[in-house]
């Protein structure tokens, strides 16, 4: 009896298109096949430096763990497991690069440029044993680089009922 | 006669005054003094105001630490959370939103790119509902003396309001799943400083999800999401992506820091389960619990009953430690994916014992015990989705206390 | 390295500050200073507190006069009022009453006439429910520029949590109604300023009257009468005594003021109705409305509709000033005399027109026109029950306008 | 399978047996019988002096109306309705002494004493025109009192359905 239910619009024409300018603006996603990769490059001797002045206060000299957490594999203390860090438990590169442009440093988020970030991105990795520190690193390489712990990750299969696993 | 108003009274002969709190960015507030009166029914009391504020006789706040804020659950009755109350749990603190200058970006494998402003978004057809939001990492254990909100305070309600995303998914024609079958994704991206971003199945955008604007009633509090979030009803709080500020259409998840380092658990043969997103079914007694002592004699049992999957339809409590279960009492009406009222009367006799609850949902899942999550999961998974059942000990002096768990 | 927490940032190098509302009766309260940074996303957001506040660009408050204070209905969604804009309706005033020392006297007709304390009614079975409570009072009309608060912003709808007055009635041993079947009375009284006191039919207190001490999760606010209240749900608010001191059992109403001299009206033949209890049926658009300005296109009007005496069963809205009606969707899940949420889709095509709504509730009961209740009551009933449709005139620019009544 | 439904018990046992001088310290209501009315008495003359100090600034000379309305019947201006108070609108007189009791004088509720409150109402009953002036009033002649309009009032007998009057 009434305009709604089945006479219910597909469009209702609220909105205004997104120009291409206004999409590339704030699309700043890196997807694993690395679709989203900017232009740009660096290696892991400039990511170290980078480093020591900008991330290491918070994540230790090298990466090995301060105050906010490591992020580069050390062998665990006696009678502990080691920390879930880039190198054993990332399942794909690009998550690094994506990661740091959007949220680092922690306190000046947005702040690096693009060569930065591909530094940073390959002295992590390299520091991580997971690219050879003399590579640079650019959009067609950090697609080709394979995590160890890819192949651990397994989407939720539980589909509700008695299965709590 | 001169015209003597409430007002004029209050500001010349009166015994009670009224302290009005203004700020260059609020608007005054009314908050009485709580100076007792003697007798209130001899004074004249505080008048009607724009906005009205607790009693300052109430210490209720939310427990916070640098990351996260837990909603006092065992202050609170029946099952909305006060707005400002809602827990919070954010990766670089809540941004500070222009609503006038807000837009939201839809984008992507869409046939219609589109920039929503909030006035855009307000103008579709709206939904309302009242659903629990959760933190997935919502799980604390380890000493005797923890509240419910320690060890469980990222879990809060609200009535949410908005349009749903499927509303705005054929505004902008979202395309079909690609064309070998394989399932769409929406990426879901913040305006925050941590820029937050969940890939999320383009299966849930299509059945559920809402861009939301208001909760209980109001616009978003800023901690939720001011001006707007995505709200997944029944999925892990971190996928209800707040300050919503693009959404991009794809077919494949984008593996974000939050979807594979976060929100991950290790289950058993040295795998990581990714994309868990539902919240598994839980409850908590709430009343009697650490911190009250009780008294012998009739007490009535309290706590919340949630599941993500559902209805709740069945809450049990046990008096004895587990040995024997007893159906508790649910508040009408038991929603979907809402958190649920219940109650059970218990005579105490003074003796120790040990009291708790467990809930099972309409897809027949019932809360497991720590020990059984730990065995079906292996020791070595993490504290996500972690939703055990908690047990009070009473002691004989009627103390309550958390009885902890042996976490490895 | 040194421990960087984020706090030791924000109070440092920190580009967005937090400022704590300090007073010396309440806790401190995040506040975010709406400096509006340019791009939130690369500045650090303010960290989680113990409460927080709405967002300074939000303007939403009620309207107060020296007795009442109503709620923006215009600017809320769904169906919970927040707390803090609950509308008031004081005779003398918000008391400060100390919950320590509250107590509740239950005696007259009774077996044990007993005192309560806070604690004491906390300690029973209690029981929840969503509900609206409205002032019977609730009408205006006059002028053009009205928006939905000011038409009829005396009525809300919280959470409400406490004991059924049944128990309490059972545990001091209310004595059944006199020998000769007249039926029995109590009196409710206030503890604040005018001592409020009306008389209530005992068969309501055995029904589903609730002593109440909580409201959306929290304790009740002072306006809403803190820390104890009756409320009687859809019943005229005023029967729902705020400060509650006092109940006492007896065969015959009290008579008191607020039973006489007001909330009684005039209907025909010189007639003055008394212990009219029940809220009729209501509804109200509250979007579009005044103050709004409308374009072209779709618009979904949106509003609330309820009933006093049940469920409601229908919203009708018509967009042609009232000659077709048409079915409105209802949000789910409808409660019992319960604000409900309608919505209805309009293609507005730029022509001047009227909408309005009316509501059925499961009694049959329909709300009446202005006209229909003049003709039915005489000319000379007063304000109080007053339910008419409401309805907006949509001007060819978009303005949205009361339709004034006229009143006499 | 639980202890509550048909177990649930008629008494828990809170709270505490209230005392005879709790009860009557706040058991302040008079009802139209003369149930709850003090000792003590009161004259209309004596309450008009009462009444020139306490009371007409809010409520006019007489009673006849200032910011916060008439208590007593005056003749309407011409075309107006006339204004309902007590002597027009009132159905018992105990309501009056209960009323002022409990809430006047409206910034000092509560200050009366129970021989200024039967004061005060004589002299608003008498100005109504509801009893002699020269009455002394006390709580046997207070419900004796006939109010005017009390035959004019009817409970509530609607009980849902169609019916709106
Ligand atoms: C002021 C402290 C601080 C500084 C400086 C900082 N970080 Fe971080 N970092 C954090 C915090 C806190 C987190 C966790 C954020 C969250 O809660 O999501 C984090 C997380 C990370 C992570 C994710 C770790 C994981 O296992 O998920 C990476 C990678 C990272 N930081 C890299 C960097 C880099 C590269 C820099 C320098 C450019 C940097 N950080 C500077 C505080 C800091
Ligand atoms: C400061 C102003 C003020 C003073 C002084 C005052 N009153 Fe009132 N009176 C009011 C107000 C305001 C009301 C309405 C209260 C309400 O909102 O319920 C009222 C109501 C009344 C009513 C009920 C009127 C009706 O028709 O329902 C009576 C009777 C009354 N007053 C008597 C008195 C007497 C007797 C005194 C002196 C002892 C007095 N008042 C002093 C302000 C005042
Ligand atoms: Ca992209
Ligand atoms: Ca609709
Ligand atoms: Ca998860
Ligand atoms: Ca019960
Ligand atoms: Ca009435
Ligand atoms: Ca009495
Ligand atoms: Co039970
Ligand atoms: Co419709």
């Amino acid at each position: 009896p009434h305009a709604v239910g089945d006479t219910l619009p597909n469009r209702f024409g609220f909105g205004k298109p997104a120009t291409a300018a206004q999409i590339s603006r704030i699309d700043i996603d890196v997807r694993p096949d690395g679709v989203g990769l900017p232009a740009g490059s660096g290696t892991a001797a400039k990511g170290q430096v980078i480093f020591v002045s900008k991330c290491a206060a918070c994540h230790g000299v090298g990466g090995t763990g301060g105050a906010q957490g490591a992020l580069v594999v050390t062998a665990p203390a006696p009678g502990k497991r080691p920390a879930n860090v880039i190198g054993n438990y990332w399942p794909y590169a690009s998550t690094v690069f994506d990661y740091i442009r959007r949220a680092m440093p922690f306190a000046e988020p947005g702040s690096l440029t693009n060569n930065e970030v591909y530094a940073l991105t390959a002295y992590l990795l390299s520091a991580n044993n997971l690219m050879d520190e003399k590579t640079v690193l650019d959009a067609k390489i950090l697609p080709t680089i394979q995590m160890p712990a890819q192949k651990r990750f397994v989407p939720d299969d539980r589909r509700g009922g008695p299965d709590i696993h | 006669p001169p015209k003597l108003t409430r007002r004029t009274l209050l500001g010349g002969a009166a015994t009670v005054a009224v302290a009005v709190v203004q700020t260059s960015w609020t608007k005054g507030v009314q908050i009485g003094i709580p100076e007792q009166p003697d007798d209130p029914t001899r004074r004249m009391g505080i008048p009607p105001g724009e906005v009205g504020t607790r009693s300052p006789f109430e210490k209720v706040v939310r427990k916070a630490s640098d990351i996260s804020s837990r909603t006092p659950l065992q202050d609170l009755h029946g099952t909305i959370t006060p707005s400002d109350l809602h827990f919070e749990r954010h990766h670089n603190g809540v941004p500070a939103i222009n609503p006038a200058t807000y837009e939201l970006l839809i984008h992507g494998q869409v046939e219609r790119p589109t920039v929503f402003s909030l006035a855009d978004l307000k103008r579709f057809p709206s939904v309302s509902r009242i659903a629990f939001l959760e933190c997935s990492g919502n799980f604390r254990t380890g000493k005797e003396t923890m509240s419910p909100q320690e060890i469980c305070g990222l879990t809060s309600q609200s009535e949410w309001t908005g349009v749903r995303l499927s509303t705005l998914f054929r505004e902008v024609g979202v395309k079909p799943d690609s064309a070998d079958g394989r399932p769409g994704w929406f990426l879901a991206e913040g305006g925050d400083a941590a820029v937050m971003s969940r890939s999320i199945p383009l299966r849930k955008g299509w059945d559920d999800a809402i861009i939301a604007y208001a909760q209980n009633g109001e616009a978003l509090r800023p901690e939720q999401g001011y001006p707007v979030r995505l709200f997944l009803p029944g999925w892990e709080g971190n996928t209800s992506v707040k300050w919503l500020r693009r959404l991009e259409i794809g077919d494949q998840p984008w593996q974000t820091r939050e979807e594979t380092s976060k929100y991950t658990e290790g289950i058993k043969g040295g795998k990581i389960r990714q994309f868990s997103f539902d919240i598994d079914a839980r409850s908590i007694i709430t009343f009697p619990a650490y911190p009250v002592q009780v008294e012998r004699g009739w007490i009535e049992i309290r706590g919340l009953a949630w599941s993500g999957r559902g209805k709740v339809v069945l809450v049990e409590v046990s008096t004895d430690a587990g040995k024997r279960w007893q159906r508790a009492d649910l508040q009408e009406p038991v929603l979907d994916k809402a958190h649920v009222r219940f109650r059970h009367l218990w005579q105490w006799n003074g003796a120790e014992t040990e009291i708790m609850s467990r809930v099972t949902d309409e897809t027949g899942y019932t809360q497991p015990t720590f020990a059984q999550l730990i065995d079906a999961r292996g020791a070595d998974t993490g504290g996500y989705h972690f939703n055990p059942i908690t047990a009070w000990q009473i002691k004989p002096d009627g103390r309550v206390l958390n009885r902890p768990e042996n976490w490895r």
